[in-house]
């Protein structure tokens, strides 16, 4: 952590600097992408893959995000339209200030991942907080193995980051992308149907210590665990990244426990093997 | 030892409150807590306040920032204040354990906040040692704590009968309490007399170790079951330091604040995705966890002083010390 | 809100009541706030036959449209008073003229209780106050604005129950 | 005496399978402490007790057991009684799996400052217990132990007439007090069984009814909001006067509002009749009309 340089006042690490949206890719029909930096042109903090960031419309309220990549002077942040915040970030426009501090959390085991094959596993948004590891992965392309994205959505429409999925990561070496919707359309060429049910047809194999990185719906990952357990992978090689509500970021206001570990500051990532030495209150 | 007539307690009191604030335990009202020293005010020196004095560190309601939106724009302005020094006169050794609670949430791990270091930097803290149960349901010995004797302050006073014996615990306190108020103090060779017993006793050796094995105990459900739901117990406790962040809004301006929040309400950890602990047996089950196994296996402590003011106030007379030793007893079959 | 404000007439010169015991925050030119919740059916309409009657009446009131004088909560009074109102008028159809028949009856209970808890809690009762007032009665609202408007004035700014900030 | 025959009912009711859990009071911490029990085997019924300090009323955890299959045992005081009456007026619970066992109340005692026993004759009664009208159960299946003679009460509007009679600024002072103090713990509103909302108002955050911080107008918001939604469904149980952890006279703002709807729509009760509306959930055509 120390060497990261956090986006916080120097007052307190609650208290947030002011930013403001450089660019707005809408997704889906409710999932926009923001891009954000500093009022000066500047990112706001360097993050490490699976961090989060804490963002705020001043007058509407503050949520905690995952930051789904980073640019040379920016973050970008994947939302959902779900609530009152998420809300007023979908109406708001480029240039409009908002407030980011973070970087929180532990992010991604970048050491554990190298020289490994991966395999990516995401339903709906969930693939937000993946894409952080993917793009490090592409970037870093030769500290890596095998990569494979197995991505999932509800319908075509609703698949987030179409640039990525059907431009920017057909390109890449080595790259394997399998995507799936629940329900397809005339368009629609690819598989359909559930991620898990897709998971155990693709078969991935767990060979080579091969590290399975996991985010969806609750139900979805449910059922992957299952799928990924038959197919023999790992509980310590399969992470996956979890939710709570948070508040402070900081590990100080103490809702987001699990058991004594605070997702703000122990998580938002977690191996299998780890969530299964907490209690099940997630 | 250094020893002041308890008699001539406001004298000095008058005196330090003269250079400082000074925050003495005030009873009135049906009520007791830590207020700023008046003359003429009913001070409580004979137990523990009701309210902790866990506010004079990190208020009930904590202004953090104030901002002011235009158009797109917007600006954040921070609202920490330099606190001028302030003197915490005559919390107990139950409090005082709990400020060291608090001290390892606020101030380690990583991060430190500055609301809460900047007051309690600027606080000296003088304590009162207990010579027994100041209330029937207090068992801080249970807990570790030595009733006469507090830990982690600047200034300890014992209770010696008619005389308080002062003893500086740290530099700061030397200097600007003994030293400083020399004048006010006698020499004595009086000893500190015996501890009276506690009507209320619990053991909690290997508390934690069992419950690590119970997470899905019966044994929730069934405590759970009277419990109101309501915030009494952590609003009172001296130790309980969750707490919300929101805001307050009024048109183009407002500012986000703090305050505290409590474990026991049902919107406290609900989410867009919906609320892992749903039902009261989980808000209790963390409650207890949180005081007996969470906050012992991150930070060394139990996050119970055994000051009994959630035994006290509970609407239902939920018990601490009953649910410790219906943990000891409970089968892990 | 359909008042032409080009026919409001001039604000008469108020002296304040205690202008001398309080001047900073009773300025000459104090104009009381009211916050009215008016019923879509009859109030709303009064209003606005007021306006197209270019009837004068003091700019005291912001008017909230409500779709029966019984949606109003008791927590908007509430509300009002907290965010700076200085008065709260609370306006509905007719008792029997109620567009959803019976309404505006359990207003009437509501509100009857709300004024004395109100003034129980040290709020002086005229400070919130309720009418009828039906859809032809421009006049009767152009009168109950400015009768309720010179009681406020009265009465000076309110500072109870206020939010700080 | 009474406790012996609520062990055998108790006992009865569990053993032939008619209800799934009964709701009473066992002994506390200390011997003036009494607390709600939950039992569901007859061999748990000696825990059952009833003594001078079973203050607590057991009605609202009825809402907790209102999906349960078995029907469910409570012991009613008399304003226990009342306040079942009330959740069976707000279709809380259903008349068919609740059993009420009626018991006569003498009044509850105070709690005295100290652990050491003493004589409980002594102890003054409880102020809700003071202002008590109905110590016999009002609604009940079986009685346990003989009806007590109607008490009279003390004139139960006193303090709110005298505080009428102050002037503004002094009830607006007195109040601003008193809910200075709130530590918005929200207990008044947790024990009361005219709260029985499956969503409080003040939880759903989102809507931002009430602000989260602790200070005057948050609390007087508070306070006067929950004195209106209790309005004619107050059962004057006293219970969010006992529980309030800050002392706070909560029973002063709802006898006001009492006293009030007696006034002007004519006396009524809460909880003293299956039948009877409301105040403010019906209406009269001649109600007064104040407003014009």
């Amino acid at each position: 952590m120390s060497e990261i340089a956090l986006a916080q006042n120097p007052v307190s690490p609650l208290v947030p600097v002011v930013c403001k949206i450089t660019k707005i890719v809408t997704e889906t029909p409710d999932v926009k992408t923001f891009h954000v930096s500093t009022l000066d042109g500047k990112k706001p903090f360097t993050p490490m893959p699976g961090q989060l960031g804490m963002v705020s419309i001043l007058n509407a309220g503050e949520g905690m995000f995952s930051i789904t990549t980073q640019g040379e002077n920016h973050l970008e942040f994947s939302i959902k339209r779900c609530g009152v915040l998420t809300d007023a970030l979908h109406e708001a426009e480029v240039g409009q200030n908002i407030t980011v501090r973070g970087p929180y959390g532990n992010g991604f085991p970048l050491d554990f991942c190298k020289g490994k094959d991966i395999l990516f596993i995401g339903g709906g948004i969930g693939l937000a907080p993946v894409r952080s590891l993917i793009t490090y992965s592409i970037a870093h392309r030769q500290d890596f193995g095998k990569l494979q994205v197995i991505y999932g959505s509800r319908s075509p429409a609703d698949l987030v980051f179409k640039e990525d999925l059907f431009e920017n990561w057909t390109k890449v070496p080595d790259l394997e992308l399998n995507l799936t919707v629940d329900r397809g359309d005339e368009s629609w060429k690819g598989n359909v149907g559930f991620v898990p049910a897709f998971i155990e047809q693709l078969a991935p194999s767990p060979k080579g210590d091969k590290v399975c990185v996991l985010c969806g719906p609750p139900i979805m990952i449910k059922f992957c665990l299952q799928s990924l357990a038959k197919l023999g992978f790992k509980n310590e090689n399969i992470i996956t990244t979890l939710e709570m509500r948070m508040k402070c970021g900081v590990g100080k206001c103490g809702r987001c426990n699990i058991g004594s570990c605070f997702v703000c500051l122990d998580g938002p990532v977690f191996t299998l093997a780890q969530l299964q030495n907490l209690p099940p209150e997630y | 030892m250094k020893a002041i007539a308890k008699a001539k307690l406001n004298t000095l009191l008058d005196a330090i409150a003269k250079e400082s604030n000074l925050l003495v335990p005030v009873s009135g009202d049906g009520t007791s807590k830590f207020a700023p020293y008046t003359q003429g005010a009913q001070l409580s020196f004979d137990g523990r306040t009701l309210l902790p004095p866990k506010d004079v560190f990190f208020p009930q309601t904590e202004k953090m920032y104030k901002f002011k939106t235009n158009g797109m724009n917007a600006s954040v302005e921070t609202a920490l204040e330099a606190p001028r020094l302030q003197v915490l006169f005559g919390i107990r050794p139950c409090d005082a354990k709990s400020i060291h609670c608090l001290d390892h949430v606020f101030l380690t791990k990583g991060y430190v906040d500055e609301f809460y270091k900047a007051k309690k930097d600027a606080t000296l803290i003088v304590s009162i040692g207990c010579n027994g149960p100041a209330q029937p349901t207090c068992f801080c010995k249970s807990m570790g704590v030595n009733p006469q004797e507090a830990e982690g302050v600047d200034v300890h006073l014992y209770d010696l009968g008619t005389d308080y014996g002062v003893v500086a615990k740290t530099e700061k306190g030397e200097k600007l309490f003994l030293d400083k108020y020399a004048s006010f103090f006698t020499e004595t060779t009086a000893q500190v007399p015996a501890l009276a017993d506690f009507p209320l006793e619990v053991n909690v050796d290997g508390i934690t170790e069992k419950l690590e094995k119970m997470f899905d105990h019966p044994l929730w459900e069934e405590v759970a079951k009277k419990c109101l739901g309501c915030g009494a117990c952590t609003y009172l406790c001296p130790t309980c330091h969750c707490f919300d962040i929101s805001a307050r809004v009024a048109g183009d301006q407002g500012f986000r604040f703090r305050c505290w929040d409590s474990c026991m309400f049902s919107e406290y950890t609900r989410m867009s995705a919906g609320n892992p602990r749903p039902s009261k047996k989980e808000r209790v089950r963390n409650r207890m966890l949180h005081k007996l196994q969470y906050f012992k296996e991150r930070y060394g402590d139990l996050l119970c002083t055994g000051c009994g003011r959630c035994l006290s106030k509970c609407p239902v007379n939920m018990d601490i010390t009953k649910i410790i030793k219906q943990v000891r007893e409970a089968d892990l079959a | 809100m359909s008042i032409n404000t080009e026919a409001l007439p001039k604000q008469p010169e108020v002296t304040a009541p205690a202008a001398t015991a309080i001047p900073d925050v009773t300025p000459k030119e104090w104009i009381p706030r009211i916050v009215g919740f008016a019923c879509n059916w009859c109030t709303y309409a009064g209003a606005d036959l007021a306006g197209l009657s270019r009837l004068h009446y003091p700019p005291t009131v912001r008017l909230i449209r409500v779709p029966c004088s019984g949606r109003t909560n008791p927590q908007f009074i509430i509300r009002a008073f907290q965010r700076g109102a200085d008065g709260v008028l609370v306006a509905g159809c007719h008792p029997g003229d109620c567009h959803y028949s019976t309404g505006n009856y359990f207003t009437r209970r509501r509100f009857l209780l709300m004024q004395r808890l109100l003034e129980y809690m040290g709020m002086d009762p005229r400070r919130f106050q309720a009418r009828w007032i039906s859809g032809s009665e421009g006049p009767k609202f152009q009168q109950v604005v400015t009768q309720m408007s010179e009681d406020i004035k009265a009465l000076g700014p309110n500072r109870k129950m206020r939010d700080a900030e | 005496m009474i406790t012996e025959q609520m062990r055998a009912i108790a006992k009865d009711l569990l053993e032939k399978g008619e209800v799934g859990t009964v709701i009473g009071w066992e002994k506390g911490t200390f011997w003036y402490n009494s607390t709600p029990l939950f039992i569901s085997k007859p061999e748990q019924v000696d825990k059952l007790v009833f003594d001078e300090f079973c203050a607590n009323n057991l009605a609202k955890y009825l809402l907790d057991f209102k999906l349960a299959e078995t029907k469910t045992a409570v012991f009613v005081k008399g304003c226990d009684a009342r306040a079942v009456n009330r959740l069976l007026q707000d279709n809380q619970v259903s008349r068919d799996k609740v059993y009420l066992i009626g018991i006569p109340c003498p009044g509850m005692k105070e709690a005295p400052k100290t652990a050491q026993p003493q004589d409980i004759a002594g102890l003054p009664l409880l102020t809700k217990c003071k202002m008590c009208a109905t110590p016999n159960p009002v609604l009940f299946d079986v009685m346990v132990g003989d009806p007590v003679p109607d008490k009279k009460v003390a004139d139960r509007f006193a303090a709110v007439e005298a505080l009428e009679g102050k002037s503004a600024d002094e009830k607006y002072a007195y109040w601003g007090k008193m809910f200075e103090k709130c530590i918005r713990c929200y207990a008044c509103r947790n024990v009361c069984p005219a709260c029985n909302c499956r969503e409080c108002c003040f939880d759903a955050n989102g809507l931002n009814w009430l602000g989260k911080q602790n200070n005057l107008p948050e609390t007087q918001m508070f306070s006067m909001t929950r004195a209106m939604h209790v309005a004619g469904r107050c059962i004057e149980c006293g219970e969010c006067e006992r529980v309030c952890p800050m002392g706070l006279p909560i029973m002063e703002i709802n006898r006001k509002v009492i006293k009030d709807l007696n006034e002007l729509f004519g006396p009524y009760d809460a909880g003293m009749n299956l039948d009877d509306r409301p105040p403010l959930g019906t209406y009269k055509l001649d109600d007064p009309e104040k407003f014009m």
